[in-house]
């Protein structure tokens, strides 16, 4: 069966870190997926996870929960979470929601490994 | 935002979609809604909140009213407000045939309580100019929104500090 | 191409849009068409052609079946095709209460003979796998549209040679 | 009343040629303001007319019938019409419409100016 998701998540190691990179649209048929790859990253105890959103041109709620509870988990190991390159239009949904000051958003991957 | 209703003149619509209450089909009624703004003359920036807004309500009517069944119907209704492209007017009517809840039980959590979900009805009632919800007469929900931009004010909306 | 058919199974398909006449709506629905045949599993490519196939018989039913009038009803039915994503199908039926025409005549003009126009139904034949005109009942045209990939090829269509 | 159209059309004169610039969607809204924009040019009998397509995403029918009008006009005038940048998307419908022989198509408005 086709699953409908319009999304692509995909993960690297550099260093300490997992770099999870993802692209197309966050809404509720894709934020599942990208769940999945959250949790494998973290189950691999990365110092820190870098979630680069360039390739995203749109999220809904179900992607904030989905980063959220990335977050979460995230504080608890002692795990460092940063987001990069996001969109502005992007952008605009964590401002919304408040959550913009909640998660550490840098503009750049290199930003991202090294902040 | 929860005055009772008379039902919309459907018959003035000047878009009908129905749809089956299946995630696969958010993007192309979002996507939809998103292209006949930019035809109405809202911005590019208000085009993307008024598309969030209808998949926000998709898919808590999808999550919430349906349960994830995949089979029931969804029927979304749009209006164009009259008038010049400087001050564009979407109204937007969303029913289902899914279970009722009590209004009062239609909203997000704290802003300040931050945890996974409960951001969708915050994230519609932020974006868009009026939202109501309301039962419909026999069986579902309706939720009516709408958004204008006035050609006198910048504020586009979305970023109002509640 | 002109077959006589019955009416399709209205109640099954998943996405009915019923528009208004205007052209300012044809981005709406293409999109919409668009977005959901990248959710089945078209190209990027495919998915383009398809709605370029929607938006050329919504604009000839709104130039020759209404003569422009925007005041016209015209209704969109899509049905997913069973399968993998790797062999996407779609159907779609675009109907209207237009005036009815011969299917005769619903051709485009010889394409060595270049001039502006005539081409839209040569690009819906060109694009969609299966083309078939027809008059409605009482009233108003008929276009029923599909198209498919196979797994095993990588035929795209659009592109063969006449 | 609103029109409806998502399109830009601006040109600008260099030296003798004309280049008109296209930007949104060339549909049945959009292609009158294009066949306006593309007279007001050849009414100034440039020795060349180029059209930018480069912010051009999406063609139909309707674009290239205005396209192929212009085209009539230029060559009863004598003047060169070239069109430049066109996204792979746009350039399959000209190939579906066998146009893609008869118009003039490169790559850059550079080329344009030159060919
Ligand atoms: N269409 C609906 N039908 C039934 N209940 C709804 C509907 N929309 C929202 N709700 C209720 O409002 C609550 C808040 O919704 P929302 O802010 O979108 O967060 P979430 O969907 O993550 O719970 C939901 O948990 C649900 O109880
Ligand atoms: N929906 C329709 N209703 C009535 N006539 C149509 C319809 N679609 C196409 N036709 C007829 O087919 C002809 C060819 O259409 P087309 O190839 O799109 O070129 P054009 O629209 O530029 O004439 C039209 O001129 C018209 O006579």
């Amino acid at each position: 069966m086709r699953d409908g998701a319009a999304i692509d998540v995909s993960q690297e190691r550099v260093g300490s870190a997992a770099i999870v990179r993802v692209s197309g649209d966050v809404d509720m048929t894709g934020s599942p997926r990208l769940r999945d790859e959250i949790r494998t990253a973290q189950d691999a105890r990365p110092e820190r996870i870098v979630i680069d959103l360039s390739e995203v041109q749109y999220m809904d709620s179900s992607g904030l929960a989905t980063l959220v509870e990335a977050m979460k988990i995230a504080k608890n190991k002692g795990t460092l979470l940063v987001l990069c390159s996001m969109h502005d239009k992007v952008r605009g949904i964590f401002e919304i929601a408040r959550l913009d000051q909640y998660f550490t958003i840098v503009d750049s991957t290199d930003e991202a490994l090294n902040a | 935002m929860s005055a009772t209703r008379t039902a919309p003149d459907y018959a003035t619509a000047h878009i009908k979609l129905e749809l089956l209450s299946d995630p696969i089909y958010l993007s192309g009624a979002r996507e939809m809604v998103s292209a006949v703004s930019r035809r109405l003359g809202f911005d590019e920036v208000t085009c993307c909140q008024i598309a969030l807004a209808v998949d926000e309500a998709l898919a808590n009517i999808i999550c919430h009213g349906y349960n994830r069944r995949t089979d029931g119907k969804i029927w979304l209704y749009l209006w164009p407000g009259e008038g010049v492209p400087e001050s564009p007017t979407i109204r937007i009517v969303i029913e289902d045939e899914a279970r009722q809840v009590d209004i009062e039980k239609i909203k997000s959590r704290d802003l300040k309580d931050v945890r996974p979900g409960g951001l969708g009805v915050h994230i519609i009632k932020e974006v868009m100019d009026e939202v109501v919800y309301e039962k419909r007469q026999k069986t579902g929900m309706r939720l009516t929104m709408a958004k204008s931009v006035c050609a006198c004010d910048n504020n586009t909306g979305g970023h109002r500090d509640a």
